[in-house]
């Protein structure tokens, strides 16, 4: 197959910017599309070409798929890299590219097909021999027949949707009585949100890990493990920070869980990059969860210790070509930790926030990696996801990664809306974080709001703060000082005091 | 100057002057030195207090005379007050309350559910209206309560942040 | 020992930025210090505490040893890093710190006056048995001695001050004519510049490449080889870009030239971070040059393929520790390359530039690491060096490490003052820099400000951009809008256009 | 609206209008249809033009007519004058030489030496004055040359950026 000269980007954002940055690493043209609202957005202003295709809701740009495939067409784009939401996961998609001759970066439309529809994917694991969580082995027609599989698993289980994700779609169920209305609103919710409302019944297990397996497949069938993530630190199943390698594996773990995921790879014809999802429990028990056809959003902490750019292997794939390191992945060095920085404040039940950022500072120096979709100025729309950035951070190990962390979140300055990156620290002082005690059910066991709460150190300056702050603004007044910042210099003084005091 | 300050629910008085190139501030009994320049990016200050390095970031929010104070990550509401100030408002104050509510939205976003209706008693921290944003969905909920008095807008409606949503009065206003 | 818990940092700039990052990442109390017009310089906002030591110039403040221990002592420091420059070679200083019962973070002064005389160094690096370049076995009396050595040696030849260092002091004379006038100028120069005009005479190589060797020593006598870094790409003897490993070497020069390092320190009793340079020929023959006993302006590169931080080796050994890594450091990973981004104008002979930072946007995503000592607003003040950014990038090798550096320029705003981005996006590209093809001689081989001008592309763009710009002007004078920064959105519009046109 | 614009010797005729909510660019013969808008970091724009992205600042530098323009890195000085303008400095430029030069700080500095007194004869390009900062000598040279006619700062006097230094004024004027 022929070089990928021209690659478009069918996403915005953080990841758009990323997938940006390797193709100007290869000397590849990237295109970038854009909603209204995205005008001035990052990505826009980095690609080397920019196409308008609607307006701000995404299903009037990003996810209008004839208007996509239409400008990637006119525009002569040889590839489309679809980041990850959006059409990443979606095999019509994946299929008209096809059709109008354009590659799509990702795995084939068949493979997505198979592993997008959860009972498929479930059935390829069995068929692998990899375990699943206990469960119906399909979609439960009846009520009577989620009493059976109740009485044969026993409580608590989860009615999950055939088509969700994400963590939507899943209702937990801790006793009989509770039963008829959950199956009843799971159903209801399936069928409103995906169209779809085929629902099947697992155990629930209490305090369970979710760790992930990265897989790289090539096009000769070749399918490799590249370590796991441990991303078990989530609110409401949204992953807010993750790491590498996991600190509840050993390397036997590890093994066994490596070659179950590229199993079930195998088993689906898989090629480019995807992720296998993995629920754990307190015994290391892992239960194939579901893939992720695509890049996944914490795919930096996996760069970060295998020294590989994931975008850069897709692309070979995309082009026929083997993987750049053969069959052996280079061995993992290090740790990595990953935090997502997102607008939403965790004073207020995490409640989004929109606005423009005011002022900026992002973290530097050793072992930082900052992939942002945000500038000074910005103004964060409120059509899309609240990921501001992502703060990777590499250390030698797991305390070094942590601590590091811990400093960077110190320098990152987000000013104009509301963040969680004093959340952050919190979590990365934690000592059952710091122990590497995690579950899903970190945030339930140990946040609450007054975890926040600023010490009498902070007070106490901030009290000094607003007062020294009214002062200033009256000097301003009294002597006539503009505050337009642009004037401000490091050379500003107080002047001598006028009256009032 | 001298100021009244209000910090998560403790007032202070403070008294603030220049001596030579600095600040001594008085408050809560101590007498307290402080080096505090303004930095060229923005209202943001460096505190130089026995050494010890502060920046911290003082904003304007939109209405009152709260100033919000942002120090090591932390968002402190901080109200100051001038002596006559003060006094106006402890006048002032007892009818406060008396005055009813209003639910603004935080953000942007779509209303896609309003729980309650013009007539409704609404209790302290009760959910009243759903928002959806960035493909979140929130519920805003009723700081005080009181009877629904107004709905200011209809489901599936886009609203700007800091639009008023409904109107509340206390019951039996 | 015990544990060096505060730690002062006796410098300014990025230097001092990264050292306060290695220092909370350990949990140990950063102490910042600044000069007046420094106060609201980055690394004062960054450390944990910062105290005042005099007025701008470096001789009032960083460099006035009284105020600076005077400060260290008051404020109960317990160690002090020197970062480079200002106090970090100064044996004066390490030894009134040990007076003052304050560790100073660098090697013992004995060793550091042993080896900051260059005649001194050179008569280690021989009992060493380290090749030197040719030349003068001690200070020339007089200009008969040097016409005795040029008769010797051959020309061209090198005077080059006893005392000097860093490009200062050192004059090339190609033929007897010459011989005269170059003795009595350099002899003038180097007593004017360092007190000292002992001068001695060396064989001056034509082609030569600059390379060096980062040690590391520990208290038990251990010292460590941690790759060589290419320093080649120079001007005036100021390095521009760094990077490791060196293109041109193999694993048998590798290894010869870090035994040469290591024996040269072993002599000395080297102790903590140290760096070897080298001359190296066209036939990659190697010859002692000095050493520097301090922590390196380049280290981050070495820092990038070893994963390890210098700074915080730094802190065990001055703390008594052996070195976190035993005998055996870990191999070194890919390729690094580190840009210095100064205030100068490659246009105008690279006149430096002060001013205020009115923009900046720094590079971020895969393989970069930026060391800045900047942030928007920041007026770059007139008494120090003029390093305004370290950019370092790692890649799998040279290609990738190459090409990510051109992307992360390529993502680099620096507005307000001129700087030497651009310079190093052009030599970045330049194809005997691809080749490895290096010298100092690189930029009389291949720069002339013309390398800069910009394409035919750019031009047309700049012109349209100036013409749109007035047109947007006088729109916001004839519709009354602000031009404010401030008031600016990403929402604003073209307004209808009225009259002229 | 119409502009004469000179960058790098090249001086073209530029016609901007609006249609739609993109502007229209004649300039040199050719037609341009560009979506031209502002930042809200800076005085910065994001330029697209047939899809091809471009971002570039402009910023009016001290004095004259001169914008400066940055893009992709390159410092672009662009000269923009207005019909009318345009006339008047074709009249002014005949006797533009004959006003003399000033020579200016380019920076703040200290100065270290003084190469030239008045009355001396200055060729275009001498050097005329050392100014040292951040460590460095840098020999500040007269554009034109001339007579100097005034020194207007001492060695080792601080001087600040854009201060003037010296006059020249042409020989035999």
């Amino acid at each position: 197959m022929a070089r990928l000269q021209r690659v478009l980007i069918a996403n915005r954002g953080e990841i758009a910017c990323r997938v940006i940055r390797t193709l100007r690493e290869q000397g590849r043209t990237s295109i970038a599309l854009f909603s209204e609202p995205d005008r001035v957005a990052l990505h826009v202003l980095m690609a080397d070409e920019a196409y308008g295709i609607g307006a701000g809701p995404s299903r009037e740009s990003y996810l209008n798929l004839e208007r996509v495939l239409e400008t990637a067409r006119q525009v002569g784009a040889e590839a489309i890299h679809p980041g990850y939401g959006f059409f990443s996961e979606n095999e019509a998609f994946a299929t008209a590219c096809a059709e109008a001759g354009i590659e799509f970066i990702g795995p084939r439309p068949a493979t997505i097909a198979a592993l997008g529809d959860k009972l498929a994917a479930r059935a390829a694991a069995l068929r692998a021999g990899v375990p699943v969580v206990p469960g119906s082995p399909g979609p439960v027609d009846s009520l009577e027949d989620v009493r059976r599989f109740a009485a044969e698993i026993g409580y608590p289980l989860m009615l999950k949707a055939a088509a969700g994700g994400g963590g939507k779609g899943m209702r937990v169920i801790r006793s009989d009585a509770e039963l008829e209305a959950s199956w009843s609103m799971t159903r209801g919710e399936a069928k409103a949100a995906f169209g779809d409302d085929r629902v099947f019944v697992e155990r629930f297990i209490e305090r369970p890990r979710h760790v992930e397996a990265q897989v790289l497949g090539d096009t000769t069938g070749r399918v490799v493990f590249l370590g796991e993530r441990e991303c078990s630190v989530q609110r409401r199943h949204q992953k807010l920070l993750e790491e590498t390698p996991s600190p509840a594996f050993d390397a036997a773990t590890r093994q066994a869980f490596g070659e179950a995921a590229v199993r079930i790879c195998r088993e689906t014809g898989y090629t480019s990059a995807g992720t296998v999802e993995f629920i754990v429990d307190e015994q290391n028990r892992f239960y194939f969860l579901e893939v992720n056809t695509r890049l996944q959003v914490e795919h930096p902490v996996t760069e970060m210790v295998t020294g590989l750019d994931l975008v850069a292997e897709q692309l070979r794939v995309a082009e026929g070509l083997p993987l750049s390191f053969g069959d052996t992945p280079p061995a993992p060095r290090g740790w990595s930790m990953e935090a997502r920085i997102i607008a939403e404040d965790p004073l207020r039940n995490f409640m989004p926030s929109v606005g423009r950022i005011d002022r900026v500072r992002f973290p530097q120096g050793p072992g930082v990696r900052n992939d942002a979709g945000i500038y000074r100025g910005y103004e964060v729309p409120v059509h899309y996801d609240s990921l501001l950035s992502k703060l990777v951070v590499w250390g030698q190990d797991r305390e070094q990664a942590r601590m590091r962390l811990v400093r960077a979140l110190d320098e990152f300055v987000i000013e104009g809306l509301r963040h969680n990156i004093a959340f952050h620290g919190w979590l990365a002082m934690h000592p059952a974080f710091a122990k590497g005690d995690l579950s899903t059910r970190f945030l339930e066991d140990h946040f609450t709001p007054a975890s926040l709460r600023p010490g009498p150190e902070a007070s106490s300056i901030g009290l000094l703060a607003a007062a020294l702050h009214e002062h200033q603004v009256r000097q301003r007044i009294a002597t006539g000082t503009s505050s337009d910042a642009g004037e401000a210099r490091s050379t500003w003084k107080w002047g001598a005091e006028r009256g009032g005091s | 100057m001298r100021v009244w300050v209000t910090l998560g629910g403790h007032e202070a008085e403070v008294h603030v002057r220049m001596v030579g190139g600095h600040v001594v501030v008085e408050a809560d009994g101590r007498t307290i030195e402080a080096d505090f320049v303004r930095l060229p990016d923005g209202e943001v200050y460096s505190l130089l207090i026995g050494g010890r390095s502060h920046t911290v970031r003082v904003s304007e929010e939109a209405g009152d005379q709260q100033l919000m104070v942002e120090v090591r990550g932390h968002l402190l509401p901080v109200e100051v007050r001038h002596p006559l100030e003060r006094m106006l408002q402890a006048q002032a104050g007892a009818s406060h309350k008396a005055r009813g509510e209003t639910v603004h939205a935080p953000m942007p976003g779509i209303v896609v559910r309003l729980r309650v209706q013009v007539g409704d008693v609404v209790q302290p921290g009760q959910p009243v209206i759903d928002i959806e944003a960035m493909k979140m969905q929130n519920e805003l909920a009723a700081q005080h309560g009181g009877v629904v008095r107004e709905v200011l807008v209809a489901e599936r409606a886009a609203v700007a942040a800091g639009q008023p949503l409904l109107k509340l009065e206390p019951e039996g206003a």
